[in-house]
């Protein structure tokens, strides 16, 4: 269990925003995930691209292309982080998909999360969201989280319930990331009506929960916080924003001001939620 | 029920779908493996009446005299909608039907699994969605227009090169958006448990008739059953029944493409041969054999034969082998266009690009691996092949091509005598 | 052996034929009527393993319900080929064979008898060259690769409109050059007897099969019975072995085209319903009811179907029609078109345009004509007519059709997401 | 039987040329008629185009197809006959195919050969070709042309034998049309072997044996009534002089003073020929 991310859980809510490593070049990218600590981001979930994100929508999809198109790779990922690790302070989660867990330290008995999960804390990740590693295949990778002191942080879907969600809350750790609604991530105009619900069905578990998957506005943050969330994690927001940049050929300290202000908007908004739960009482406080 | 082949296999993705799985295992588990409801006896009875079961085991005499050997083909190429592929489609849109489900999704490589989909939900009275690459729509036009005929959306998926991989990518995605009412028929022995475990079972009618056949017709067991392996559905269809037989050699034939060697700087694999050349990896939600780069990225598979343009293989046949029961080969694509001129032209039947593969490993098979009587599962029709057959062969210097002067000549011939 | 069906039919042919006329009717009376050398037990073995026989007889569920009445479509497009023609053609180029020629010629129009020769003839080994019009030819191309890619030779005619009447003529002179060790296989069940008695008997496979089928799955026997006819040739294969039985009503559904009006200035008959508007006359090699203007010249008929495009049509069904016992109707070339799309959408089966003709017939018919059981003979399958459907479609105000867009809009969204 | 033809088969070896009337029209089509019997014709034999000549080569073909996009009919062929009738005297044969004859005189009990046979005989015909019709069909149409004395002759193929041939020579009248070679009308270069083989098989019979299929030459017509032939019939090689006269634009005289040549190179090839067969012994003489 990664000290620093429970940390980031313990004050105000923490606001998680995701950025892909590499979008669309490393030096760049790192600009924008030091605008967005500026901005109020009390973890940050570092894209590390997939050839298959199969679990994103397109904005995503195509931070991933633009990335791997610009020359990505895992050991670039690694760099990175060690250098973000010389000015920012924010806990690092990585997020990626399992092949490229289990491909890295080569092939035979090197191979496996262990490698992988040894040389990401030595670069100073702090834990790891893997979109298509449910929990019955997440064996190796916790246990080796467990050794490390490093959290693995499952995703709970709308359709999660029962035996499953328990299973998952047990093997979560750091957070839980709270999936607001059916599909794959992207920005929406709109909170949907299951994130409620979803955060009614967790009440019971002592995990901090964060909510994602198409939070786009300050005023979307509060209201999921205010519904009981002790986060918000926003991608497809941000990753539009660089994608923008990019494509306008705008200068990265302009792009990295324009994040850096949606980073204050939709921080300020988990704020004004959690000001607003405090008042109420329906809700159960966190422990 | 066991998720995995040895090591391959599992369930390696979103939670979101994991509930739609466990209900699609234990779907599976009563209507497949228990016939509850009669489902067999309704899903056997519609594959004889609408698919068109038991499709003849045919000896080929002109084969057979080419190779010294006893060669019979399974005329999976007589299957309505011209591949194997209905006998998963049909039996995945009927368990959809008796789970209440209300909408299917599909991806397609070639366009054989979706127009096999496409017929099978318009049979069934399903509405049904498509994802197929950019590039497939264009290189297979003929699909489709039948999967439009047959009422179904075809959605074009234009992410990477376009194919097969982005395709399934995509439908996962749309799944994961509407899993509650909706079944992902997944149309190779691919993806997570339970779908390689009731792909096979769904198209293991192939071996349960080919054995029998074979014992009937040739009297003996094959000492070779041969089958193309994309994903590997009609492979695992064809070798199922005779895994146990020990003395009956099996050949997963893939696609060798233009070269076996990876292109690691451009992301590309000149070839789709996951078994003989690739690594062990997760890709599509198991475990199994990939073409992938050594950080874990997949490659672009490339083939002359859509349908078998995929960097994974179904986890059961990368264990079968490792075990080595089954043997993997490739035959390359100026191969495989020359198996398919030969069956075409020797035997009177025009195969898929994907079976050509199999069809050309019997020339590149040694006499031993032959034995005296070879199965070979001709798992499609060509037609769907034709306008790309010809283009592919024009490009090439192949010996046995037949020209296609006749247009020329009707249109230089005008209108008069 | 009679060679007249009441007053239709005989043999109206260049004397340099009548020898082979009168060698082939030798050998049908020997090999197929009394399996001389055990002609009949290879055809039909070779029937089963290569061409896919028995094809089932399956019970229409959505056409069921829309039509009011229990249909069953006898699925001869699920033979190898896609079509029925497959049975004659093996049985012709088997006959040729025994007969101990060496070559096989043919005409085709739709391209399913030129592809059901080529593919009997590469299966059989023979030498094989098949006259198309040069219109066919461009209508047509999927079957004229499928010829070409199974060996053999395409010629195209470019007499008249260069549709299946020229091809006929063309395919009798060259015959009649190459008589002594050539084989014709015609492809309907017209020509100079023994041809229409002996086309018949290869087809009629079809209702043999049918008249078990149905009384084992309606455990009765059918009211009616429908098929298209051009040549007819499916239509009496279907009917044969319902003949007899005189509660089936028999419905012989022919291309009304654009219009049943004939353009005699013009020679031109917008449809091809000679069994419903024709009136008697000879032609290629028998009396029969044809369409021609009141000399006797005949004109060029017109159909959105090729294989239904002819001006003539079988002798035996001329006189079945005049005794009473098989009833003529026609479907507009709109109509067919509609039935085409309803059968791909309600059933998943893409139809040959020529069968989407006695699908259409179905929703034309009384309740009275319909009965409580009808068997509708899917003559064919419709890959081979995508491209031209498509293109016939969007040129219509059809109610059902769906819509092609998926090109246009892969090809406007580009390379990129 | 036609005493006409009979006569034309009297002395010298009978030249019977074929020409399609109303190719290119029918006034043009009458004067090539006219020139062929200056050229010699001791019978003519005209077409009466059918839309699908199935024993025609490509230039039959051609010339049917060029008289009935001319605006052809079967009674403008018989007015046409009428008028010839007025200035020549040959013996005219009409070939034609047998859907022409059967239809003639409209629906019902009126149709048939009769009709046509006696509109065809008032108009001045002989006698008829119908190649599409064999012995087995030929039984009403032999019986019409008994009951009014006009011939109807049958073609002997190469592939005739034994009783076939019988059953034809019993039915035929006026002559016999010996067929060259197998396959369609059209000019070749060269003599078939089968020639001489056709005529040996038919020397048994007393009938006038005219040769044709291919004859397109003064040599070639020397050679065939060498080899025993009692005349020889020519198409293809005139019809091919119509249609490059046509296709050239050239004035229908210059036409037929092209068709008369060749005429007269044929019939005097045919009479060499005959002047040759009378030295030799080891052909059987007409009787
Ligand atoms: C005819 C045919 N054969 C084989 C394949 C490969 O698939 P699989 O390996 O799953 O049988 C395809 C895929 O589209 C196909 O269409
Ligand atoms: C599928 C199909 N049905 C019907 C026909 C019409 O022929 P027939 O009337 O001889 O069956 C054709 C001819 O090509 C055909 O291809």
């Amino acid at each position: 269990m990664s000290e620093a991310i429970d940390a980031a859980f313990g004050g105000d809510p923490a606001f998680v925003p995701y950025l892909a490593v590499g979008d669309p070049d490393v030096e760049s990218s790192l600009e924008y995930v030091r605008a967005l600590e500026r901005g109020g981001a009390d973890v940050i979930e570092l894209g590390l691209p997939f050839s298959e994100p199969i679990a994103e929508g397109p904005t995503i999809q195509g931070a991933v292309a633009r990335a791997l198109e610009g020359g990505m790779t895992v050991e670039r990922f690694f760099e990175a982080v060690e250098r973000l690790r010389d000015d920012i302070d924010v806990p690092l989660v990585c997020m990626t998909y399992y092949n490229l867990i289990y491909q890295y330290g080569g092939e035979g008995a090197d191979r496996g999360p262990e490698a992988f999960v040894e040389r990401a804390a030595e670069a100073g990740i702090d834990g790891f969201v893997v979109p298509d590693l449910p929990a019955e295949e997440s064996g190796p990778l916790r246990r080796t989280c467990d050794e490390r002191d490093l959290d693995l942080i499952f995703i709970v879907a709308p359709t999660t319930r029962g035996e499953r969600l328990r299973k998952l809350m047990e093997r979560t750790s750091g957070y839980v990331y709270v999936q607001a609604r059916l599909g794959v991530t992207g920005a929406r105009a709109d909170v949907s009506d299951r994130t409620a619900e979803s955060l009614d069905r967790l009440a019971e578990w002592d995990v901090p929960k964060a909510v994602g998957f198409g939070i786009s506005s300050g005023e979307q943050a509060r209201e999921v916080v205010a519904a009981g969330a002790d986060g918000i994690i926003v991608g497809s927001a941000l990753v539009d924003i660089v994608a923008e940049g990019t494509e306008n050929g705008d200068p990265t300290e302009e792009v990295a001001a324009r994040l850096e202000a949606t980073a204050r908007e939709l921080n300020e908004g988990a704020v004004a939620g959690a000001a607003e739960r405090s008042q109420s009482t329906t809700r159960p406080e966190r422990t | 029920m066991s998720t995995k082949f040895g090591d391959y296999g599992g369930q390696y993705v979103p939670e979101a779908l994991m509930p739609a799985i466990e209900e699609l295992e234990d779907a599976f588990k009563r209507y497949v493996l228990e016939n509850e409801d009669g489902f067999m006896d309704e899903f056997r009875e519609r594959l004889r009446t609408f698919g068109g079961r038991p499709t003849p085991l045919q000896y080929a005499e002109q084969l057979s005299e080419r190779h010294g050997t006893d060669i019979y083909l399974k005329r999976e190429d007589l299957l309505h909608g011209g591949a194997h592929k209905l006998n998963n489609a049909l039996g995945q849109v009927l368990l959809a039907k008796y789970m209440g489900k209300e909408r299917i999704v599909a991806e397609t490589g070639a366009g054989q699994h979706g127009t096999a989909t496409a017929m099978a939900a318009a049979h069934l009275d399903m509405p049904c969605e498509v994802y197929m690459g950019r590039r497939d729509i264009n290189r297979q036009r003929p699909n489709v227009f039948r999967m439009r005929l047959n009422g179904a959306e075809v959605t074009p998926v234009t992410t990477g090169r376009g194919t097969l991989k982005e395709a399934i990518s995509e439908t996962m995605r749309d799944w994961a958006t509407t899993v509650e009412r909706t079944h992902y028929v997944i149309g190779s022995v691919v993806g997570p448990h339970p779908f390689p475990t009731m792909v096979r079972e769904f198209q293991s009618v192939i071996s349960e008739e080919a054995r029998r056949q074979v014992r009937e017709e040739a009297g003996r067991l094959p000492s070779a059953v041969v089958a193309c392996a994309g994903g590997g559905s009609n492979t695992m269809g064809t070798f199922a029944e005779f895994v146990d037989d020990e003395d009956v050699g099996l050949y997963a034939v893939e696609a060798g493409g233009s070269s076996l060697e990876v292109d690691e700087e451009a992301g590309v694999a000149p070839n789709s041969a996951s078994l003989s050349t690739g690594t062990e990896g997760v890709l599509h939600g198991a475990r199994t054999k990939l073409l992938q780069d050594p950080d874990g990225q997949i490659v672009e598979s490339h083939s002359v034969s859509s349908g078998l343009d995929y960097a994974g293989v179904g986890p059961e046949l990368a264990h079968l082998v490792d075990e080595g029961r089954v043997t993997p080969a490739t035959v390359d694509d100026d191969d495989a266009l020359e198996g398919f001129h030969r069956l075409s032209q020797d035997e009177g039947i025009i195969p898929a690009l994907e079976s050509a593969h199999a069809v050309a490993w019997l020339g590149e098979a040694t006499a031993d691996q032959l034995g005296e009587c070879v199965v070979l599962n001709v798992s499609g029709r060509g037609d769907k092949d034709l306008e790309s057959v010809v283009e592919e062969t024009e490009s090439r210097d192949l010996e046995n091509a037949p020209s296609m002067d006749v247009f020329a000549e009707a249109d230089a011939d005008g209108g008069s005598l």
